[in-house]
């Protein structure tokens, strides 16, 4: 099946779901795994409309720009990963709602 | 696509930085040694400027579809290296007697640096993109930074750690939404470059049921942008990242990062020249307002000076929102002839903003570097240790004319500068503003721009005041509740200070005071510049 | 020769301002106190012999020695108008105030504040020179308010006691009012006649063009407004018994010859503005009526010496403008001199009374004091018959008797008839005052006896106030011909009744102090007497309606409501700061949330509005 | 030159106190009164040597008609917006420029004993505050008016918080905060000014002559006006505007108040008459009944307030506010009368006032006191002070043959012709001046010392000593200043004459010598 056949709406659509299913992760989970996870889910969401939007525009631009943004996610991912680690081992939990010292 | 000498040359800064970062991250692998590493982080910023001096005269010159080197980026670019440079120095002053291995640093400003000069020159969402990326990666780790040279004990260093986190996880949902908005955008008028979404844009080639992308995607991207700069309500990771990070890497976020995004849709800004639907004026004028007022209000009594540099640096984006609303008016409504001066005026007030946050966050950093000559006494403090402490409580500034009459000056000249008051460039960049807002009678936003400038007066004088206050047992009558910072029995965090970092500072005072006074060049320096652009574009 | 009247205004100023900074001792003081005044008193005298001998052809003539201010049409100069009636009231003021600082010389004796004293009294010889030469509205004015602060300033010589101090600021602070009032009408005068000169004006309000009747009256008004505020009428009297806190030769020179005439001399200076406006003129009457009939009444039952006198002066002031009132022009200023005299030379008697009996001035206390101080004696006597005019030998019977016949010729028998109770009244009190001091039997003693010099002025004053019913004014050049030299008939019943009416004040008085009835009770005495005695409640009156209300308002507003607006603003943003920082949790999925959530909404904004 | 000479050596004088301060305690004050010494001396000396119309109106591009200047200096600053370095003086700016010199010599003798701690930076301060007030005086371009009138706010601030009273920070921050927004409110009215300028000609230029001609749009030109008219009022001060002074007075150091009341206030006046009626003179008449009316409040309501304070320095601020609506509603009564009167009486409040803060000042130095209810009978022990006291109160209060009677009274009979009704209710003020006034000398001055419960401060008053040489120096001159204003203004008048009928004639580039002479002839 030729994904051009597909409206572009229903994919724009369909992303912004998945979008909004990664905010929510984000705002909602209180470890900060899967806060990195939700974030993953949100950039997935952005890759999936490059690449929808590029398909009904015919350009390799969105595949471009969906290559690009999984490298940031990746890296932006292992400073996460390193950040976590070191939470983990000054606090020995990974609840981010422990994380309160900045404020005010 | 052809790429010839002359594209070569004009990437030749990028390059340059590229170069630097691997070959001073090869040297740390060799050579732990601080002093040298720094100095390399130096020679290549100091070279990458090189190279921007020796184009700085060129015609504007598109480098792939990405990118375009012309004096706008070159002026812009070479501002951000003397920041870097600054903060290069900041940095090695500042991690030089803290314990732990601290050579990766300059990695990471490198790299942040290209980032940013990345942003300045790109006219692409994808170089956009990246640039931002490259910048904001390496800032997760410089926030964070102290952490992994840690060794050994205590959670002292724990705020680093969580205003990384903070950051990263904050920052992350912003990328996302800016790319989020890229990708709506891209959908509606199928082309990533600035000009040519601008042109679809304009000549109502977009499809009537694209409008919602279009408009959906504009609104994103202004998310992602906001938070950059701290936009309300985009704002509140602001205080809490200042003021963990070390000082240092605090200037470099404050100055530099914001800095770009603000140059990159600057950039943006000059292709969008057109009409500007009336819903993204009203929201961008309410956003300036709230974040003026908001940014002001939340400095109001804070008593780390770091948080409140932070939340004046939230009203400082709003200041320089209301030149940005200035030139979406003018060129929407077009009844009045606009003579860019409202590009002016963004232009000359980031300039501005740069210098004087540099100064400002360069003084924090520059007081809390060194070893302490006083002790700080266990029990007044929390669990912070002496040594890691930044000085950024209010208590810190107790008296400082009178024991760092330098410092405290350069600091307060800072201060004064942030508050718009004559003699500095912080007013004469208030006088842009007021100027682009006069031109298209913005008269209640710059209303609300007065107000809140009188709430900010507040505590930037509050915190001169504290600096300039006469000891104690010099005089009659004891200060009165009202002002008083926390705790004054508190001892004072006392530095040793090296007369170069004390020059540094002087010297970059000096600069506030001088384009303040004498702003004649830097003016002239910014509208050839932008004249240039205008007839290039 | 002329051109030395300027001497008389230089010479006491000099003396003030040698004597303010060099704060030489007692007797250089005096000298040069004295010494000033009688240089500048002689000068007078010759110039004025001159004057009388060689007068210039219009009747006055004008010495102008310096621009003040000049703008436009707006010129008030540093200029001399000399005119009998100017050299008259200055023949008043440096002739009686000479004698007055040699009494003083020795009144004073042994003061700290000495040469103080003197070189205030020097200033106000100076600001009353100025006040009656003043060519000039700004002059006048400058010269007004000059007596008006040595006023002040010599009520208020006693500093220590701040019951002084009070009476002093009521003096200035209620005079000011009609200041106020005064120079608003000159701000009018202004306005019409674009000049403050006086006499310009005064030629032209003659003119049609500028004829304004409603103006006129308006201004008249105000001036009559300033000039019951100096000196003392109703309803602006009530500072004047106040005043007697100074020093007695203070009060003899101040509040009774000179300033308080000031308003007199004002009316008579200005008199073709009111006889533009006959309903101000009329008033004018009508508050010297009620004045002389409400003061009267209260100088019956005065127990202090001073203050009966305090009263018996606004009473005959009441005179002056009753006869100004009625058009007797010359025969108010005729009044204003021989009271000058007669008055001076009872408070000088009052003071020297005062000296000897160690600062005692309750007449209760006093009695029998005919023997032990003839001279004394001697001189109140021909004080008091002066006032109450006794006919033929005293002074004030010629000039009271002038300014009733004026009342009678003006057609307004009220004016007349009052006039007649109104002399009754001062017969009355005047010798009740004389019984009861001088009279029956001696209850205090006096314990040091007036000096030489002292006495003196006594004497010199006695003779004026005797003589001075024979001084032939000369004043028809400048005032018009006034009512009292209309022949209208009759006069020879006033005449007759004004023989009669001062004697049978004497025996009056004299059977009721032979009955006890000298009204001197201060307990248990009728509610009407004491209503009197607190001079008709006009202070309980203006304490309810001005002053207390105006205390209260400055009190209760004292930190200024205006600035609880501005607070309320700070506190307002110190408000919004709590809350807003309330938000800055620290907690980053909130943080989150809010971005996510302003997304949102900024979102919808743009999409829907 | 001379203008910038005498700006320079105010900046370079405060940077030499400040390093002098360093060697030596005292030494800052002799250098400070060196400096003003010999700025007075220059300015005098230059002003009597110098041609009167000495401007060369082809580089400057003074329009003739529009006064008599001197002594111009003009410099490109900013060419981008057409901001230039302008200064010149008048008349009135070279009156006001000897006020701020004579001024300055008063503020430093009544700190000279009174500071002691940092008194180096302590002067540093007090000449940067009369540098930007001289600026303030001679700039005529107004962006460079706006620069100086920042530029005064900062020192003055360090003055008022680091050396004043118990509550001087609050006092400070009042003090700096109200000025510095209603001074961004001016800042945007001279902006738009000079875009409506701008937009009519195409020119972009601040300069006061060039701007004089602007017509405004419909509507928006009361605006523009209102924003300079509350920049001023601010500054003047008059209500609602006015409840910075009296913390800002009462809690600063005596040279403080001196320089804040003597001629900080004159700012204020200063540029409503230097700016808004030239500027804006079609809406200036449309607004002067309101402005005159606040002006009319001024007196009254401070007047009430000055009475019932129990705070000598907090009462003289009132005052000031009174004495200050004077000259707002003689400004805007627009005629030369009432406008002569308003110079006159900036100068003679400017002396009156300083000289009353200087006694308040110097007692607070000796009885460590303000409050009326611990002082009382000082003419006993403190002769020389008592007479002064008297002397200032009365010249307060508007006695003839003070300046400050002479300004009210040209006042009033000017602003009489514009508006007879305020004007009798500013009258009023005359009756309630003296209620203020004596109540001064009646607590402080006498009463019994020994009468009223005073506690400690009795033994302090009994202590205490009268004026030292340099007080009496300096309170001599002000009275010599304060009488010859009185009864010799005429050289005063004359001064300001030409640039007062510059100030009220519309338009001066049209005008013509001819019908400048009628502007003369006021009243009818």
């Amino acid at each position: 099946m030729n994904a051009a056949n597909i409206p572009l709406d229903h994919l724009m659509l369909l992303s912004c779901m998945i979008f909004v299913i990664g905010l929510a992760g984000v705002m909602m989970r209180r470890n900060v795994l899967y806060i990195l996870m939700s974030l993953e889910i949100v950039l997935n969401a952005v890759c999936l409309a490059f690449v929808s939007a590029g398909a009904h525009w015919g350009k390799a631009d969105g595949q471009i720009m969906f290559m690009l943004i999984l490298s940031l996610a990746a890296a932006e991912v292992s400073v996460g990963l390193g950040l976590i680690l070191q939470i983990h081992r000054k606090h020995g939990t990974l609840d981010v709602d422990r994380l309160k010292e900045l404020q005010g | 696509m052809n790429f010839g000498f002359p594209h070569f040359m004009a990437l030749l800064p990028v390059i340059s930085l590229t170069v630097a970062s691997v070959v001073v991250m090869l040297c740390t692998a060799f050579f732990r040694r601080h002093g040298l590493i720094a100095a390399l982080t130096l020679l290549g910023l100091g070279i990458t400027l090189a190279c921007l001096h020796q184009q700085s005269g060129i015609a504007a010159i598109e480098v792939t579809p990405l990118m375009q080197f012309d004096r706008l980026s070159v002026f812009f670019s070479a501002w951000i290296l003397v920041a870097a440079m600054v903060v290069t120095l900041l940095s090695w002053h500042y991690f030089r007697t803290r314990e732990g291995l601290s050579e990766e640093l300059y990695v990471l400003l490198l790299t942040a640096t290209l980032g940013a000069v990345v942003m300045v020159s790109s006219i692409h969402f994808a170089s956009f993109f990246l640039g931002l990326e490259i910048l904001s990666v390496s800032l997760f780790a410089l926030v964070a930074y102290p952490v992994t040279s840690l060794t050994r004990k205590d959670r002292s260093a724990a705020s680093p750690i969580e205003a990384g986190i903070k950051y990263l996880i904050l920052a992350g949902i912003a990328s996302a939404m800016l790319a989020m908005g890229m990708a709506f955008l891209y959908a509606a008028t199928g082309e990533l470059s600035f000009s040519g979404i601008q042109t679809m844009l304009q000549t109502d080639a977009v499809h009537e049921s694209r409008n919602l992308y279009a408009m959906g995607g504009i609104v994103m991207i202004l998310a992602g942008v906001a938070f950059k700069l701290a936009l309300v309500p985009f704002h509140m990771w602001t205080p809490d990242v200042y003021h963990g990070a070390p000082a240092p890497v605090t200037a470099f976020l404050a100055t530099v990062s914001k800095f770009a995004m603000l140059v990159l849709i600057l950039r943006a800004f000059l292709f969008a020249r057109g009409d500007h639907p009336e819903a993204v004026i009203a929201v961008v004028t309410g956003v300036a307002a709230v974040s003026m007022l908001v940014g002001n209000l939340l400095a109001l009594q804070q008593n780390n000076v770091k948080r409140m540099l932070a939340y004046s640096s939230i009203s400082h984006s709003g200041y320089v929102l209301v030149a940005f609303l200035a030139g979406m008016v003018a060129s929407t409504a077009n009844a009045i002839k606009a003579e860019g001066i409202e590009v002016e005026a963004i232009a000359f007030y980031i300039v501005s903003y740069l210098l004087t946050s540099l100064t400002a966050f360069g003084v924090v950093s520059v007081l809390s570097s060194g070893r302490e000559r006083v002790s700080y006494s266990r029990e007044s403090g929390g669990n912070v240790d002496a040594e890691t402490r930044d000085t950024d409580g209010l208590q810190d500034y107790e008296s400082l004319f009178w024991k760092r009459p330098v410092m405290a000056s350069v600091f307060a000249i800072a201060l004064l500068s942030s508050a718009g008051i004559p003699l500095t460039i912080g007013f004469m960049g208030k006088f842009y503003i007021f100027a682009a807002g006069v031109t298209s009678a913005l008269w209640w936003l710059l209303l609300v721009l007065i107000a809140s400038s009188g709430i900010g007066l507040f505590y930037y004088l509050r915190l001169v005041l504290v600096m300039f206050r006469l000891p104690e047992g010099g005089h009659d009558g004891h200060g009165e509740e009202v002002m008083a910072p926390a705790q004054t029995t508190a001892a004072a965090l006392v530095r040793e200070i090296p007369v170069g970092a004390r020059w540094l500072m002087v010297l970059l005072g000096g600069v506030i005071l001088w384009l303040g006074v004498y702003p004649g060049p830097l003016m002239a320096e910014i509208r050839d510049i932008l004249v240039a652009m205008r007839v290039a574009g | 020769m002329l051109n030395a009247i300027a001497c008389v205004t230089l010479l006491p100023l000099f003396g003030f301002f040698v004597l303010t900074l060099l704060r030489p001792p007692e007797r250089v003081a005096a000298w040069i106190g004295c010494g000033t005044v009688a240089a500048a008193a002689a000068i007078l005298f010759t110039i004025t012999i001159g004057f009388l001998q060689n007068p210039p052809a219009e009747g006055h003539a004008v010495v102008h020695y310096g621009t003040w201010v000049g703008i436009g049409s707006f010129q008030p100069g540093f200029s001399a108008w000399v005119d009998m009636l100017t050299l008259t009231m200055l023949c008043i003021i440096t002739g009686v105030g000479f004698l007055i600082h040699v009494y003083s010389a020795g009144y004073m004796v042994r003061d700290e504040g000495f040469a103080r004293y003197f070189s205030y009294l020097n200033l106000f010889i100076a600001a009353m020179t100025v006040l009656v030469m003043a060519d000039n509205l700004l002059l006048l004015f400058m010269g007004w308010e000059g007596v008006g602060l040595c006023s002040y300033l010599l009520i208020g010589f006693w500093y220590r006691d701040p019951a002084n101090g009070a009476a002093a600021r009521k003096a200035f602070i209620v005079t000011r009012v009609g200041d106020t009032a005064m120079i608003i009408g000159f701000f009018m005068l202004y306005l019409q006649f674009s000049t403050i000169d006086i006499a310009e004006i005064l030629r032209r309000s003659h003119e049609a063009i500028y004829f304004n009747q409603s103006l006129y009256t308006v201004v008249a008004l105000l001036l009559l407004g300033g000039a019951v505020g100096k000196s003392a009428q109703l309803p602006l009297q009530t500072w004047l018994p106040d005043a007697m806190a100074g020093p007695t030769p203070v009060s003899a020179l101040i509040h009774a010859a000179t300033m308080v005439t000031a308003g007199v001399y004002l009316i008579a200076r200005t008199h073709p503005l009111f006889m533009q406006a006959p309903l101000a003129q009329h008033a004018v009457g009508w508050v010297g009526l009620l004045t002389l009939l409400i003061a009267g009444a209260s100088a019956l039952v005065q127990v202090d010496i001073k203050r009966i006198l305090a009263y018996s002066t606004i009473s005959q002031i009441g005179y002056m403008f009753l006869g100004l009132g009625v058009g007797a022009w010359s025969a108010s200023i005729f009044h204003l001199m021989t009271h000058a005299f007669f008055k001076a030379l009872l408070f000088l008697s009052a003071g020297t009374v005062i000296f000897c009996l160690h600062h005692k001035q309750d007449i209760t206390e006093m009695g029998g004091l005919r023997k032990l101080m003839p001279l004394t004696f001697a001189s109140f006597v021909i004080g008091c018959g002066s006032l109450a005019s006794l006919p033929l030998i005293t002074s004030g019977f010629y000039s009271k008797d002038e300014i009733l016949i004026g009342a009678w010729n003006s057609g307004e028998m009220a004016f007349f008839w009052g006039g007649v109770v109104g002399a009754l009244i001062t017969a009355v009190y005047s010798f009740r005052l004389v019984f009861v001091v001088f009279f029956g039997a001696p209850k205090t003693h006096p314990d040091h006896a007036p000096t030489l010099n002292m006495q003196v002025p006594l004497v010199l004053l006695g003779i004026l106030s005797v003589m001075g019913g024979a001084i032939h004014l000369r004043l028809d050049g400048v005032l018009p011909i006034g009512s009292h030299e209309v022949s209208t008939g009759g006069h020879g019943m006033i005449s007759a009744l004004l023989i009669v009416l001062p004697l049978v004040g004497v025996a009056l008085a004299w059977w009721l102090y032979r009955r006890g009835i000298t009204w001197t009770k201060t307990t248990g005495a009728p509610a009407a007497m004491l209503f009197f005695r607190r001079g008709w409640a006009f202070d309980a009156l203006y304490d309810a309606v001005l002053v207390h209300p105006w205390v209260w308002l400055a009190t209760v507003n004292r930190s200024d409501v205006v600035d609880s607006g501005y607070t309320a603003v700070a506190r307002l943003t110190q408000w919004l700061y709590q809350q807003a920082s309330i938000t800055q949790t620290g907690s980053v999925r909130w943080y989150a949330g809010v971005m996510i959530f302003g997304f949102t909404l900024i979102l919808s904004a743009a999409v829907f509005l | 030159m001379m203008l910038l000479d005498l700006i320079v050596l105010l900046f370079g004088g405060g940077i030499l106190a400040w390093i002098s301060g360093r060697m030596d305690a005292r030494f800052p004050r002799w250098v400070s009164l060196i400096v003003l010494l010999v700025g007075l001396l220059y300015l005098i000396t230059h002003w009597v040597g110098a041609d009167p119309d000495l401007a060369d109106r082809a580089l400057s591009g003074i329009p003739s008609g529009s006064g008599v200047w001197q002594f111009a200096l003009v410099a490109d600053w900013m060419p981008l917006f057409g901001v230039k370095f302008f200064l010149a003086a008048d008349g009135l700016s070279l009156a006001l420029l000897v006020l701020t010199f004579g001024l300055g010599i008063v503020a430093v003798f009544s700190a000279w004993s009174e500071i002691t701690d940092r008194s180096g930076f302590f002067y540093f301060n007090l000449l940067w505050t009369l540098a930007g007030v001289a600026g303030i005086f001679s700039a005529l371009d107004l962006l460079l008016f706006f620069f100086f009138w920042e530029v005064m706010l900062i020192p003055m601030y360090f003055l008022i918080s680091l050396w004043g009273h118990e509550k001087r920070e609050y006092a400070a921050l009042k003090f700096f905060i109200f000025t510095q927004v209603s001074g961004l409110l001016m800042l945007l009215s001279i902006i738009a000014l000079a875009f409506f300028h701008y937009q009519q000609t195409g020119v972009i230029t601040f300069d006061y002559f060039s701007l004089r001609n602007t017509p405004l749009p419909e509507g928006v030109g009361i605006w523009v006006m209102l924003g300079f008219f509350v920049a001023f009022t601010v500054k003047l001060p008059s209500v609602p505007f006015h409840t910075w002074l009296p913390d800002a007075h009462t809690q600063a150091p005596t040279a403080g108040s001196v320089l804040l009341a003597g001629l900080l206030l004159k700012t204020g006046a200063y540029g409503l008459m230097r700016f808004i009626l030239p500027l804006f003179p079609s809406q200036a008449a449309q607004f002067a009944p309101i402005a005159m009316l606040l002006g009319v409040i001024s007196i009254l309501y401070a007047a009430k307030l000055a009475f019932a304070q129990l705070d000598f320095k907090r009462l003289i601020a009132y005052t000031s506010i009174s004495h200050m609506g004077f000259i707002l509603l003689g400004i805007f009564s627009a005629n030369a009368l009432a406008m002569q009167g308003a110079v006159i009486q900036m100068l003679a409040h400017g002396i009156s006032s300083s000289a009353l803060f200087a006694i308040a000042g110097s007692l607070q130095h000796r009885l460590h006191t303000r409050q009326f209810s611990r002082m009382g009978g000082l003419a006993k022990t403190m002769p020389n002070t008592a007479a002064m006291g008297v002397f200032f109160s009365i010249a307060a209060l508007g006695m003839p043959g003070f300046g400050n009677f002479v300004g009210e009274a040209l006042v009033l009979f000017g602003s009489f012709q514009v508006n007879p009704l305020l004007t009798m209710l500013a009258t009023v003020g005359m009756i309630l001046s003296p209620i203020y006034a004596l109540k001064i000398i009646q607590k402080v001055f006498h009463a019994n010392a020994e009468a009223e419960p005073i506690g400690d401060a009795l033994g302090e008053q009994a202590r205490a000593e009268d004026f030292r040489f340099h007080e009496r120096l300096s309170m001599g001159l002000m009275v010599v200043a304060i009488l010859w204003l009185g009864v010799h203004p005429q050289p005063v008048i004359r001064l300001v004459e030409p640039s007062i009928s510059a100030l009220l004639v519309p338009a001066p580039v049209q005008v013509s010598g001819l019908a400048q002479q009628d502007e003369w002839s006021i009243g009818r």
